[in-house]
């Protein structure tokens, strides 16, 4: 007692820092948790440490050049950036994209898909223990990454598409390799399923793990495979359809409680419509040109609007205003999915483990280059 | 020769150790003092051929009892001295006094028995010899069963009372 | 992309200057004549229709501009009332236009998961002026609106919780202004508001020559 | 060297237990108080193992697992009193330990 | 201090076997008190070589059993692993080895540096100090002489390694509490009560092989195993996976290795270790899991026999020596646990308690209640 009035400290609270730099925070995400034992009471959310303005970076560059940039935001899905953009200003400038080039945005959109879910099934699993898992997923995006490479050079930041179509045709015997890379990536995800889908520790791990209910994910804002582990089937791709989407057959698949489980069943789920996306869009792959008509200088007219399409995140969405008069945007703003799934976090983790954090985290799939672009 | 050497070293480190658990001033570095000591009188009992002993002793006592003692001071996590405060009507000077007293009582008596002849000590060995675990268990499970479940239920009911006085809400 | 060459000088830049005139915002074209407001709209003017201060549609999006008094009315009707359903918030976001009175347009960009269709609400506020938060209406829309207030100094009042977001918390300035200078440090922030605007024009008219 | 007699034994356990009473009276701590508690049960053991060793009986030894039950229950409900109590008044000052109900 | 107690227990033992000559209970210790005069080669030389031997036996088995995991973990991995130095990266845990110890030993600021020093040894000796006990052969003829393949036969020798596992918890409460950081103290927490929750169903099941064998001697129990000619494996095929499960955890190995899971704790109850120190806990964690694979040889696979004793055609394995049959047996289960490591995903917290407390341990008496009631039957 020492005479001086003690301080009222709260014994039961421990207050962690779990991040900027830690292992699975997946980058420079800062999570604040206030523990009680190992239980969260509460949690802050702290990002911003990945931020480059390239919002602000848009404004100042033209219309071409911002292609480059998008590539920078959600680095483990760049072409699925580059689609977004280029469809937002064809948009906006009323051009019209020839359908070889649709096809082929959207096999490169799907194939992308397909390496970021692998990149997020790895790490999700990687956090909750199963680290062979891992190195397995990153084997088949390594196939992915190869396939980029030949089509345009770059492996993580392909620079792939062009407002009114494409750099690039696909080269020759690409579409095979393709199809080859198809069904690898079929036979491996039996692999994947024997490892977690019926292994106990797994079901336990995520079953019943940051529940979250169809009109309460909503309403906090999640998109993509999170919402749609919820119950709710909204996807982009089949309500507002756009490059090739409406002239192929998928599925939307939906979970049952919304948990990590749900979650990550209904990812697993994507990656075989993916596949089927992309052996429908190789068999009906239009012969024509892949530019389509376009003005030597992109400077649309006066006005603005926003077009959104499914990332593998979410709702990729692309607010672009322009003034009319300059060759790059008056407002360049982006919706980044992960930023707005991230913000459900807090929500998810409250009552549940420490562990549990790490799996949520995982389970939402954020990049952080695009949480602070 | 052996016993001897063996009996003044440990003798020499579990006195020293005891004096440093009540002596020292953070709470944990008297938890491995203790912990210390602990050991040391099991390496005693083994000295004693009472191996069974000296292992319960390492297992009870070094592994789980100071295990709990040391839980409890990382859980209580003193932000302040916890001498800080001084009952005024403490005599802590008397106290000292009448344990050098006691202790001075103790050795007298211990002083005049050890001139008195030791009386005939071998010759009461009817009961089996040795420290073996055979031995011990022969004894807890037949002469001293009432006991050994009394001990039981005691442990039960400890266990019982410190889940409900350590537990936040029942 | 790292470095793009500065157009140095204003010095240089400035004989060619033409006489600028800084946009003072987008258009907002209104509907055609031939074209029928969706029923969305139709039940929000039903509802209150002096709150809608104007219609636009501009490459397939509806746009409604309100004022910041009537907005949250306005977020309201649009959630609940039946034939609009908008219950998903996809963005907040803000442009800021200087040379106009009120400087920022608040965008909400809103959908309705029941009825899929879209529309974007938009709000015209002063440097300043509050504009309340329907974080209450759209919890979706705390963050975004932390990052608009951490942005733009969009004055969002009501707000949970309005700290910055992607800049640190003792940040001074808000980067996306138009005003906000792209190099040096951001605190220095130029004197004229307009000069970013002079600079930029004057780069893209000497690119293109 | 004279040989180790049980008296050794008995001098020791008395030191070992005289250590254990000052501990007991001096330290205000009362997780060090019960320490000093356990030193002295280590101290009867001594004792008890010493005399079932001169003896040549396992009595002796009997009693001592007896005592280390005892003293694992004292430690648990022990232990759990001064969470308890360190949960309401966040002190182990056993002088500040002075009323019967807060 | 803990090896000095080693050394005592051993000759202890060694002296009680010799001196006790009436043996009113049966005599438990086979081997015991063979010869009554003993030389100094007998009673120092030999003892200390082969504590020497095993002392160093351990660490390289350790450095290697490191390498052994990095190569097996890549393969299934589908990757290769260390290969750069040395052939197929065979030197790697020399590598190691000097980049620990020329790393700079870094103590945090505030952290309590006596008992930061401290924590990493009392986690490495009670796992060296246990090899004391365990019977890696049956005898050898050496230069003329029948020597033992153990360092002791004590008569308590179960027990023994018991209790000097349950010191080894000190290592990690106190590494996470000196450390005096967040991510350690509650890796420490963890640590303890995983460890202290899987002690008592460990114990338990060795307490129905014990009733099995009737002594708490490790060569003890190799030989009734081999008078009964019955790996106890399959005569308590439940006690056995008891003790894997129990096993894995007081190793803090996948799946249950909560106290380190790098994805949350950061490393757990070493995160602020570097240099020798961090190396002391790696060694001790290689260590226990050695030492856990050794006594489930011996309690459950027979020790150092050979299998199949009673097939006649396959007599020739009886002439493999018995180390060999052990180190084989002991090499299977650390395959076995890098297997699980790289295959199953990691538990959490309370389900890890979950299943000690209330299907473990359950099992582990109902076990022994069965196996006493069998054996008081029979």
């Amino acid at each position: 007692m020492a005479n001086a009035p003690r301080p009222m400290f709260d014994t039961e609270t421990l207050v962690i820092n779990m991040g900027p730099q830690h292992p699975s925070t997946h980058g420079v995400l800062r999570v604040v948790l206030r523990l009680d034992g190992e239980r969260v009471v509460d949690c802050d959310v702290v990002i911003g440490y990945l931020h480059r303005g390239i919002e602000k970076l848009s404004e100042n560059r033209d219309y071409t050049q911002i292609v480059l940039l998008t590539d920078r935001m959600d680095y483990v899905a760049a072409a699925t950036n580059n689609l977004g953009y280029c469809e937002t200003v064809e948009k906006l400038m009323g051009l019209e994209v020839p359908r070889r080039a649709k096809y082929i945005r959207t096999i490169l959109a799907e194939l992308q898909r397909i390496a970021s879910h692998n990149v997020w099934l790895g790490t999700h699993a990687m956090d909750i223990g199963a680290v062979t898992v891992f190195l397995y997923n990153i084997r088949e995006r390594e196939l992915i990454l190869d396939l980029f490479e030949e089509y345009c050079g770059a492996r993580l930041t392909y620079n792939s598409m062009r407002v009114g179509g494409l750099p690039l045709d696909i080269p020759a015997g690409w579409d095979r390799k393709v199809r080859e890379f198809c069904r690898i990536q079929e036979e491996k995800l039996v692999d994947y399923e024997l490892l977690l889908t019926h292994n106990r520790i797994w079901l336990e791990r995520t079953r019943n793990v940051g529940v979250i209910s169809g009109p309460d994910a909503i309403a906090i804002g999640l998109s993509g495979p999170p919402l749609r582990g919820s119950g709710v089937a909204r996807d982009v791709r089949k309500d507002e359809p756009y490059a090739a989407y409406d002239e192929l057959e998928f599925d939307v698949p939906v979970g049952a409680t919304g948990d990590t489980y749900d979650r990550y069943l209904v990812r697993l789920e994507e990656f075989r419509q993916s596949i089927r996306i992309i052996r429908q869009a190789l068999d009906g792959l239009p012969e024509g040109p892949i530019v389509g008509k376009v003005p030597r200088l992109i400077k649309p007219p006066a006005g603005e609007t926003y077009h959104a399409i499914e990332s593998p995140k979410g709702e990729l969405g692309y607010f672009i205003a322009s003034d009319g008069k300059s060759t790059s945007p008056y407002r360049f703003r982006v919706r980044p999915p992960s930023f707005c799934n991230l913000q459900a976090l807090r929500q998810l983790v409250r009552g549940h483990l420490v562990a549990d954090v790490v799996a949520l985290i995982g389970s939402i799939d954020v990049v952080l280059g695009e949480v602070d672009r | 020769m052996v016993e001897a050497f063996a009996f003044y070293s440990l003798a020499a480190f579990i006195l020293g150790f005891a004096v440093l658990v009540i002596t020292a001033r953070n709470t944990v570095h008297s938890v491995l003092f203790l912990v210390a000591n602990f050991l040391f009188v099991a390496a005693l009992y083994v000295v004693l051929h009472a191996e069974f002993l000296a292992v319960i002793q390492v297992l009870v006592y070094a592994g789980g009892i100071v295990v709990l003692y040391l839980f409890v001071v990382m859980l209580v996590n003193l932000k302040r001295p916890p001498e800080a405060h001084a009952d005024p009507r403490r005599r802590g000077r008397l106290g000292l006094a009448v344990a050098g007293l006691l202790l001075a009582q103790l050795v007298a008596v211990l002083g005049y028995s050890a001139t008195q002849a030791v009386p005939a000590a071998a010759a009461a060995a009817t009961a089996p010899a040795g420290g073996n675990v055979e031995a011990v268990g022969w004894l807890l499970y037949t002469d001293y069963l009432v006991p050994f479940e009394v001990a039981s239920m005691l442990l039960l009911v400890a266990m019982i009372g410190a889940i409900i006085l350590a537990k936040r809400e029942l | 992309m790292p470095d793009e060459p500065r157009p140095t000088p204003p010095a240089a830049a400035r004989p060619v200057e033409k006489k600028i005139e800084a946009p003072s915002g987008p258009p907002d074209p209104p509907p055609p004549a031939d074209l029928a407001p969706p029923a969305f709209v139709t039940a929000a003017q039903a509802a209150l229709g002096g709150a809608i201060t104007q219609l636009s549609y501009w490459v397939g999006d509806w746009t409604i501009l309100t004022t910041p008094a009537r907005l949250l009315d306005l977020a309201r009707v649009l959630r609940d009332d039946p034939a609009c359903r908008f219950d998903f918030c996809s963005d907040v976001t803000a442009s800021d236009w200087p040379a106009r009175e009120s400087r920022f347009d608040v965008i909400y960009c809103l959908y309705s998961t029941r009825r899929r269709h879209r529309v974007r609400v938009k709000v015209r506020a002063a440097d300043g002026e509050p504009v309340p938060s329907v974080s209450g209406v759209w919890p979706a829309a705390n963050w975004l609106e932390r990052e608009v207030w951490d942005m733009f100094g969009v004055n969002v009042v009501n707000h949970p919780d309005r700290r910055r977001i992607l800049m640190p918390d003792d940040w001074q300035g808000h980067p996306q202004r138009k005003d906000y200078p792209l190099e040096g440090p951001g605190e220095l922030l130029l004197e004229d508001p307009l000069e970013w605007l002079r600079l930029r024009n004057a780069q893209s008219t000497a690119e293109i020559e | 060297m004279i040989p180790i007699t049980p008296a050794h034994y008995m001098v020791l356990s008395a030191a070992l237990f005289m250590i254990g009473v000052i501990g007991v009276l001096v330290r205000r701590n009362i997780i060090v108080i019960f320490m000093s508690i356990e030193l002295m049960l280590n101290a009867v053991n001594i004792n008890l193992v010493a005399f079932a060793r001169e003896w040549h009986q396992v009595v002796g030894q009997v009693f001592a697992v007896f005592i280390i039950v005892v003293a694992a229950a004292e430690a648990a409900v022990g232990l759990g009193i001064i969470l308890a109590f360190y949960r309401n008044k966040e002190t182990v000052n056993i002088d500040e330990m002075n009323v019967m109900k807060w | 201090m803990a090896s000095g107690r080693l050394t005592k227990a051993a000759h202890g033992a060694a002296r009680e076997g010799a001196a006790r000559g009436d043996g009113a209970p049966p005599a438990t210790e086979p081997g015991s008190g063979a010869e009554p005069r003993l030389n100094m080669i007998d009673i120092v030389i030999i003892p200390l070589l082969k504590i020497v031997i095993v002392f160093v036996a351990v660490l390289f088995g350790v450095a290697y059993l490191v390498l052994l995991e990095r190569k097996v973990q890549a393969w299934v991995q589908v990757r290769l692993g260390p290969m750069r130095v040395g052939p197929h990266g065979v030197l790697q845990p020399i590598a190691d080895a000097l980049k620990l110890f020329v790393k700079e030993d870094i103590t945090p600021a505030r952290a309590d540096k006596w008992v930061y020093t401290l924590a990493p040894m009392i986690s490495l000796v009670p796992a060296l100090i246990v090899f004391a006990v365990i019977p890696f052969g049956g005898t050898a003829h050496l230069f003329g002489k029948t020597v033992p393949l153990f360092v002791a036969d004590v008569n308590v020798g179960l027990l023994y390694i018991v209790s000097v596992a349950s010191i080894g918890v000190y290592g990690l409460i106190l590494a996470g509490y000196a450390s005096n950081s967040k991510y350690p103290l509650l890796s420490s927490l963890r640590a303890s009560a995983q460890l202290i929750s899987y002690e008592v169903a460990v114990t338990m099941t060795l307490v129905s092989l014990i009733l099995m064998a009737g002594t708490l001697s490790m060569v003890g129990i190799v030989e009734a195993q081999r008078q009964a000619g019955l790996w106890y494996v399959f005569a308590q095929p439940l006690a056995f996976f008891i003790f894997l499960a129990g096993g894995l955890a007081e190793t803090n190995r996948a799946p249950f290795d909560l106290p380190e899971a790098e994805q949350e704790l950061v490393g757990g109850f070493h995160t602020e270790y570097s240099g020798m120190r961090f190396a002391f806990f790696f060694l001790a964690e290689y260590a226990n899991m050695i030492v856990v694979s050794s006594v489930a040889t011996t309690l459950f696979f027979g020790g150092w026999l050979a299998p199949f004793p009673n097939v006649h055609a396959l007599a020739f394995l009886g002439l493999v020596p018995g180390w060999i049959w052990f180190l084989l047996k002991v090499f299977c289960f650390l395959y076995l646990f890098l297997w699980i490591r790289a295959t199953l995903p990691r538990y959490r917290y309370d389900q890890l308690m979950r299943l000690g407390w209330k299907v473990l341990i359950p099992l582990a008496i109902a076990n022994v209640i069965v196996t006493g009631a069998v054996k008081v039957l029979l």
